[in-house]
């Protein structure tokens, strides 16, 4: 009897269904016992690179920084029953999940792919009668019509932005921020940047962005919108695509919330890719049978019931060809569900090199927390680039150091 | 004026009864003293006169207003505890100061009564030391300092020099009888000491059991006690007791022989009583009136100034005899005693005397 | 306001039976306090019974509100009942069938065969209180409950206890005699009062993994049950016991095992009291050290348990609060019971 | 019959502590008295040293290694180097031209969130404790209310207190109806740091107000007679008697409620997330954040500025120190 | 075998020096009674030999073994604290027996034990109350309660009977007079009280300021004085004193008059020197040997069975004059009196007594 430990958070219902293909997976293979642990988001992201480091990980885990914990992964290839499948299905994203250098391991696979792009509030558009700005407007345009919408309707907030590093790298792409330099080191601050973090600041000053969310936390902290859209308080919030079930639960029609396509720069008009991967660690005793679990779970009839069910976006590439038919009947969900399917295609390379690159963190928060410095007025936005170019060499070379 | 008087003063603790009806009136600058066996409620009489405890019944007079609602701050009274309760955390000074300074009294005029009730009290060297640094009787000479600073109009002693030497105590009775006749404050004062009993009221009090037995003068209670009670409990060694029975306008002795019945007490014939003569006054060979008696010296107990015998009389309990100075009896030596009839007491079956008619 | 306050508790008192000014204020006061205090916890009571849309709506309601639904002819799912204010000001409850847009598509359920178009800015929703049991039901049905329920008190009861009797042990130590070394121990334990434990997590996990802790209920009891501040409380508490009393217990020829259990522990008993409430609530509550600790569900204590409905974009507020309140019941419980033993003053009565 | 159920819960206890005397006098016998006070001090130094000074010993030597490797033996020496970097500043007292500068503006932001935060919460847990000390109905009821918020996890708290202080929240519905605007809290560095200390009081002054209760509760009642015989007034009783005879556990209270006063950390981070900008971030987010949350974990700079902390707090605390020993052990 | 022996016992706390070169040997079985004047460091030698003070300098030896490196609790002694030190939280019965447990001692004798002291101690009734819920007196009998159900080798008392009434006292006095015979211990015992100390004692210690003045037994230490200091302190009220200065082998008073020496007592002429006489022994009237001098009454202390007068002599000081019985003496009448030489005590210019040759 061998047993393997999986470790899991939710922001949903991914561990019920995840459950119930893990007791399928018994069912099917009698000799192998699979603990499903459900954890707090925070355990994976604070208690996990130690229990790893200290050897005393889980077998498998859903985890969000992919390139991080690269190092534990287990590369899966010689247990893999059919590698082939693995490459063609999931190869657009197994390179977040290698160390620098590998271009080769297979290390799990993405339980949930993810885009960054914002919602809109429809019914406040409708009822301001103010037209939304169609495919291809500018972030400036946007901005002009949000605002509209919200002196017509007495709106608090225009535009909202979760105030996350990996969120304004999209726009800030979008404006021509290459985040690298030629030889592919990081490299944050440039023009395209510049203008992103001057569009920030200016909106916060003018009031098309609040300082509720920006301005009121510091360092790297994530602040969503969720309330504030949830509550109409919001015309537009820059998020991302798994807001959609939340959404679909909490507001359910009370308006029309619907995802817009990103909105463009003088660059591109691009999102951010992401997701979360379930990835096999290195230290178990049993790899084949990990393996054997990935597989299952990997399986494309599995992971279509699991991306239906869940409302995510499959990080699968015949399945996202394939389309998915997602278990909802909001129509708001549904069509969101379809604009982040086109997202997907439209993503920059810059955004997959970023996503791709294992200390991205670094990058994001350093351009968060120093960008909101900036906005509520602690520090110049000249400061600001200072201070993030200094914060990211400095981490890196920490890194670099003892390795 | 400082007078007080308790009206039907009662004291439960849960189903503890400890005060039952005390009725006291104690005139404006008089020395009461309050006396009782161990246990009998005489604290608690001060601490409910004193506003600490609040009594389950009966009124509080202080200068003719009731003060049943008074807290005890405002009462206007010192009181000297039986257990000091000093501050630990302060000095001797700064301890007898304490209360002063509470009334914003100039600095110089604190130091200058503190200064003076130390001298008094013997503890100008201690001033500055704190009550963990001082022996049991320093201690208890700081709390009648703290009280005695004050100057108010009221007093209220728990047994203040018990834990005092016989020198000191005698310097401190008077002491306190000088304060007294100088600031003309009540006092009510409980004491275990007969000598202070007897030397510093101008009444005495004799409680037992939460009711109070005997209020009189101190020479009155003593000579003339209200009962076998205050008749054993006044007096030290106590009173002899002897079981006797009326026959034919005299006495029979439980121990054996007559006595006559003292000067003016008739009893019927038959009656069961008591007599008491109290250990100065039972005579050692022959007293006229009564048949003598023979005992045997038990214990000798001999106090340099004066001794007390112990003697066997066949009775349930040996008879205390008083003899001057000091003598040369030993254990087991035999001698005659007498009870004078003018000097004995007679108590009827309830314990209460019989006065003459 | 707080001189005014010290000054009132300095007052004399009026006469008179009535109540005093420093009465008045305290009652003020503690009216305060209940405002204050318990009326955020009141609303959390209330707040557990919400559904999560209800709970993160603003302006917030008191009250766990639901909209009324209602069967209407021909419909085969109740519809949502809905207060519309006609243009003439009549005001009106209607069923929504459908939202297009801003307009509202809507019945009146007493004539269910007319349809009428209103616009959303004119329609408000009608609701009821509801209850919203399945906060609890559900998570209590989800997570393995009884077993980290049984871990948690496990936990609880073995720290605490060990927690009091090695914190009491080392105070009676530190408070009682006067020994070389008493002043190296002493800094210690202050000196290491400074540092959170926040700060020494790595090193300390790395330590419990040495020692083959890890995943055992025991890595999460055992790191925290010398807790400089309960040597700190007891020893200062203990500091005013009077010698006497334990001089006197020398003369009876009790041990020092003796002095310490039978003497100074029962004397201590309400600073003991504090620190039982302090450790139970710590332990009850702790969070972030056996999440670190504990990776395997068996072993969960009831915090990371109901933790594992927060995700990382999405918390489930509605079950975190209900099992909040949940969690929440026992503690208060005990010190209910715990609370008694801290006005249980005693110490002097026996000294003259 | 209460009694007996006392009696019969207390009677493990009883029988645990009677079964260990025979061994711990023959202890005694054979380690003397003056041996004593060690075994007491045994096991909870053992826990102590296991899991408290070993891993500060770790700690250090984080500080004095870089790299973000959790063991030891991988981490290269570096030396002072984090230490350097911390104090590697244009002006001391001017965050901006250090090169941490979060550090400093957390060390700046943690003075004043302390000397505000422990001011105010020794004040209010003695105001509360004399309050519940007094002979009130339904003690126990008042006690558990302001304890309870002892209770919460930060958390919840936060929440609590988001709802009460959010734009639309109950606060700002009081200012409206009485009159007034909105009062956008948190984006103001001014309210949002009175918040962060008034919530981090209301979370802990249970816990302080306890400790004090505690501790009115072993003053000899007679002081309070003899105070009254004396014709103290109240105020007077309280800052002569009351206060004096608390002593020893008002330093528990004041060094406790100052070292974790300086240790904040959740409570205000979920409420004010360190903001607006940096206004409230405090020392310790700085530390678990460098260490801990950053992608980069970097344990060694964490370390380091967690030594500058106690350093910091050490001195701190030995004035009190100086002032709380005074009395000190009294016997054998 | 509990005999006691200090040697060379000093004490000082800090600059204050308590105690000095106490020397001291009691033996087994002896009653020995320690009295002083308030602070004279009673208490702290009773401290230093149970173990709970540790002395400056000087030896403690009990039962031949020297125990100044043994603690307390193997000392094997009991001790009742001039402050009780009750354990607060135990009941009275639990109190007492709290020392037997430590013995491990059966339940049922423990029992037995303890209430039997607790019947001698008349604490019966109390048995379940908390040492809060009682009366000062009960809390010190208590305290003996504790010290005596243990039947140690050696006790120590300090002060003991000082919160009891009389009648109690006496009772308790004799209670310990029988313990003592029936289990013969060795027992020190503090005490301000004259007649405990001269009843109960084998033998009186003085103390002083940290130094023992005279050690004898109890009639010897009053009839023969070692010193000025002695002489004033044992005996209550206190023995008078009298300037004198020798003249041709007699002594002039400076209250004027002659007297005899005392027989067997050459002085050098014009040797100044102090003559004392008790209370008692001052003659109301003449006296042979003595010119008789005048005083006025200025208190007539009526103690019932005796009396004493202050008079004035003219002195410094009055002069107090034991008169048995009652008196009708009112305050300013005129008496005479005289210094019978046989009852003088001649003290030279240092105090010492000087002894007949
Ligand atoms: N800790 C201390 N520091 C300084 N002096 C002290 C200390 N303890 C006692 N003393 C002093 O030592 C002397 C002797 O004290 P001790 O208690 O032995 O007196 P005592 O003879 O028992 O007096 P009493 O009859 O009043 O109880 C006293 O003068 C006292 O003030
Ligand atoms: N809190 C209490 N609960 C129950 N009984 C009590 C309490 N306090 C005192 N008593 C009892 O009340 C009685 C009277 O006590 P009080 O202290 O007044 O006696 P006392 O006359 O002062 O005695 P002593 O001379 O011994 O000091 C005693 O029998 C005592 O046991
Ligand atoms: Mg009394
Ligand atoms: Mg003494």
């Amino acid at each position: 009897q061998v047993e393997l430990r999986v470790m899991y958070y939710t922001d949903g219902i991914e561990d019920q269904v995840l459950g119930e293909q893990i007791s399928r997976f018994e069912a099917e293979n009698p000799g192998i016992k699979v603990a499903l642990d459900v954890v707090a988001y925070k355990q994976i992201v604070e208690g996990l690179p130690v229990q790893l480091a200290a050897g005393e990980g889980p077998d498998i885990a859903r985890v969000t920084d992919l390139g991080g914990l690269a190092k534990y992964y287990l590369d899966m290839r010689p247990y893999l029953e059919d590698a082939g499948y693995w490459v063609e299905n999931f190869g657009p994203f197994l390179p977040w999940l290698r160390q620098e250098g590998d271009t080769e391991s297979v290390c799990g696979y993405m339980t949930q792919m993810t885009v960054t792009g914002p919602f809109v509030n429809k019914t406040l558009f409708e009822q301001a009668g103010v037209a939304m700005p169609a495919k291809g407007a500018t972030w400036e345009d946007w901005a002009a019509a949000v605002n509209e919408v919200a002196r017509k309707l007495d709106i608090p907030i225009p535009l909202a932005m979760d105030r996350s590093g990996h969120r304004m790298a999209g726009p800030a792409i979008s404006q021509g921020a290459a985040y690298f330099d030629a030889a592919g080191e990081p490299a944050v601050v440039d023009e395209g940047f510049k203008r992103m973090a001057q569009l920030l600041v200016d909106w916060h000053n003018d009031g098309t962005m609040s300082k509720e969310l920006w301005g009121s936390v510091s360092g790297s902290s994530y602040r969503g919108a969720n309330e504030e859209f949830g509550n109409a308080q919001v015309v537009m919030y820059m998020s991302g695509s798994w807001q959609i079930a939340q959404f679909s639960e909490q507001i359910g029609d009370d308006f029309d919330w619907w995802a817009v396509p990103n909105p463009c720069g003088p660059g591109t008009c691009t999102g951010m890719p992401g997701g979360a991967a379930m990835v096999a660690f290195k230290d178990t005793e049993h790899p084949a049978e990990v393996t054997k679990l990935m597989e299952f779970f990997a399986r494309e009839d599995n992971l279509e019931d699991f991306y239906s069910r869940t409302l995510f976006i499959p990080g699968h590439v015949g399945l996202s060809a394939k389309g998915i038919d997602f278990q909802t009947d909001n129509p708001n969900a549904k069509h969101a569900l379809g604009v982040f399917a086109e997202h997907i295609g439209e993503i920059s390379p810059t955004a997959f090199q970023l996503q791709g690159y294992p200390f991205n963190r670094v990058m994001f928060n350093a351009a968060i927390s120093r960008v909101n410095q900036a906005i509520v007025g602690e520090m110049s936005l000249d400061e600001a680039y200072g201070r993030i170019e200094q914060d990211v060499e400095q981490q890196i070379a920490e890194k670099k150091r003892g390795g | 004026m400082a007078d007080l008087r308790l009206r039907g003063i009662a004291k439960s603790f849960g189903a503890t009864e400890v005060l039952r009806d005390v009725e006291l009136e104690v005139a404006d600058g008089e020395f009461v003293v309050l006396v009782g066996p161990s246990g009998c409620g005489k604290s608690t009489l001060l601490r409910i006169v004193a506003g600490l405890e609040k009594q389950s019944a009966g009124d509080i007079e202080i200068g003719g207003a009731n003060v049943n609602a008074v807290p005890a701050a405002d009462r206007g009274l010192a009181m000297v505890f039986q257990s000091y309760a000093l501050y630990p955390h302060m000095t001797v000074y700064k301890n007898m100061a304490f209360a002063l300074e509470n009334t914003r009294m100039p600095k110089e005029q604190i130091t200058a009564r503190v200064r003076e009730a130390a001298a008094m009290l013997r503890l100008g060297e201690l001033l500055e030391r704190k009550p963990a640094q001082l022996s049991g009787g320093q201690r208890q000479r700081v709390a009648i300092g703290r009280a005695m600073v004050r100057e108010p109009k009221v007093f209220l002693f728990d047994e203040p020099l018990s834990n005092l030497d016989a020198e000191l105590r005698v310097a401190m009775r008077k002491e306190l009888a000088t304060l007294h006749a100088s600031i003309k404050a009540t006092m009510v004062f409980v004491t275990h000491d007969q000598t202070e009993a007897m030397t510093l009221a101008d009444r005495i009090v004799v409680m037992r059991a939460g009711v109070l037995e005997q209020i009189g003068r101190p020479l009155d209670v003593y000579n003339h006690p209200a009962n076998l009670f205050v008749a054993g409990f006044i007096g030290s060694p106590r009173m002899n007791f002897f079981a006797a029975a009326a026959e034919g306008g005299r006495l029979r002795l439980a121990a054996g022989g007559m006595m006559d019945a003292p000067p003016g007490i008739a009893l019927a014939d038959g009656a069961k009583v008591t007599v008491g003569v109290r250990p100065e006054h039972v005579a050692i060979g022959t007293a006229a009136g009564c048949d003598p008696f023979a005992g045997a010296v038990e214990i000798n107990e001999q106090l340099g100034g004066e001794s007390y015998l112990y003697c066997g009389c066949g009775l349930e309990e040996q008879v205390v005899v008083h003899s001057p100075g000091q003598n040369e009896l030993r254990v087991g030596d035999r001698i005659e005693l007498a009870l004078p009839p003018g000097r004995a007491h007679v108590f009827d079956g309830d314990g209460k005397v019989v006065r003459p008619a | 306001m707080i001189s005014r306050l010290l000054h009132f508790l300095g007052r004399g008192r009026g006469t008179g039976g009535r109540p005093h000014v420093t009465d008045v204020l305290t009652w003020l006061y503690l009216a305060l306090g209940v405002f204050l205090m318990f009326a955020p916890v009141l609303w959390l009571g209330l707040s557990s019974f919400k559904t999560q849309a209800g709970l993160i709506e603003y302006p917030p309601t008191l009250a766990p509100l639901e909209q009324i639904t209602v069967p209407v002819e021909g419909y085969d799912e109740p519809l949502p009942l809905f207060r519309v204010t006609g243009e003439d000001g009549v005001v009106r409850e209607l069923a929504q069938v459908r939202r297009v847009g801003i307009i509202s598509l809507m019945v009146d359920p007493a004539a269910p065969a007319e349809r009428i178009k209103v616009p959303i800015d004119s329609i408000e929703k009608v609701r009821e209180v509801k209850l919203a049991f399945e906060n609890y039901a559900y998570p209590i049905a989800k997570l393995n409950f009884l077993g980290y329920l049984g871990n948690s008190v496990f936990v609880t009861v073995a720290a605490t206890a060990i927690t009091l009797v090695i914190n009491s042990m080392a105070a009676f130590g530190l408070a009682i005699y006067r020994f070389p070394g008493r002043n190296v121990a002493l800094g210690l334990v202050i000196g290491t009062l400074m540092f959170p434990l926040t700060i020494i997590l790595v090193p300390t996990y790395l330590i419990v993994t040495e020692l083959g802790m890890t995943n055992s209920l025991w890595g999460v009891i055992l790191p925290g049950a010398a807790t400089p501040t309960g040597v700190f409380l007891l020893r200062q508490y203990m500091l005013t016991i009077p010698g006497e009393l334990i001089e006197a217990a020398r003369l009876d020829r009790a041990s020092e095992w003796q002095i310490y259990w039978r003497i100074v522990m029962p004397l201590a008993l309400p600073a003991l009291a504090v620190l039982a409430i302090f450790s139970v609530i710590w332990r009850w509550n702790e969070f972030l050290w056996p999440l670190i600790v504990l990776n395997r569900s068996e072993n969960f204590t009831l915090q990371i348990g109901l933790h594992s409905f927060s995700g990382e974009f999405y918390t489930r507020w509605n079950y975190l609060l209900a099992m909040t309140v949940l969690t929440l019941l026992p503690v208060l419980f005990v010190f209910g019971w715990l609370q008694r033993f801290i006005t249980t003053g005693i110490a002097s009565a026996g000294i003259k | 019959m209460r009694q007996r159920l006392r009696e019969l819960a207390a009677l493990p206890w009883l029988l645990a502590m009677r079964a260990l005397d025979r061994p711990f006098r023959l202890l005694q016998r054979g380690i003397g008295q003056g041996g004593m006070p060690y075994f007491f001090l045994v096991p909870n130094l053992l826990f102590f040293g296991t899991f408290v000074i070993l891993p500060l010993l770790v700690n250090a030597a984080y500080s004095l290694t870089g790299g973000t490797e959790l063991f030891l033996e991988d981490r290269p020496w570096i030396g002072a180097e984090h230490f350097g970097h911390l104090f590697a500043c244009g002006d001391l007292l001017d965050p901006a031209t250090c090169r941490e500068d979060n550090f400093w503006r957390a060390i700046y932001n943690s003075m004043k969130f302390v000397t505000l935060q422990v001011g105010f919460m020794v004040a209010l847990s003695l105001l509360t404790a004399l309050v519940l000390n007094r002979k009130i109905r339904a003690r126990g009821f008042f006690r558990a209310v302001f304890f309870f918020p002892v209770l919460l996890s930060p958390v919840v708290v936060a929440l609590i207190w988001k709802w009460v202080l959010h734009r639309d929240g109950v606060l700002n519905a009081l200012l409206e109806s009485l009159g007034g605007d909105k009062i956008l809290f948190f984006i103001d560095p001014g309210w949002a740091m009175f918040w962060a200390i008034f919530v981090s009081i209301w979370a802990h002054m249970g816990f302080y107000t306890l400790i004090l209760l505690a501790g009115l509760q072993a003053i000899p009642p007679d002081l309070y007679e003899a105070a009254e015989m004396d014709g103290t007034s109240k105020t007077r009783t309280l800052w002569r008697i009351t206060l004096p005879m608390l002593w020893p556990n008002l330093v528990v209270v004041i060094v406790l409620a100052m070292i974790k006063s300086v240790q904040t950390f959740d409570e205000v981070f979920v409420l004010t997330g360190g903001g607006p900008g940096t206004a409230t971030q405090l020392i310790v987010q700085y530390i678990y954040d460098t260490g801990f949350a950053s992608q980069v974990q970097n344990f060694g700079l964490a370390a380091a500025a967690s030594y500058v902390l106690a350093v910091i707090l050490i001195a701190l605390t030995v004035i009190y120190i100086a002032l709380a020993f005074r009395p000190d052990a009294k016997h054998a």
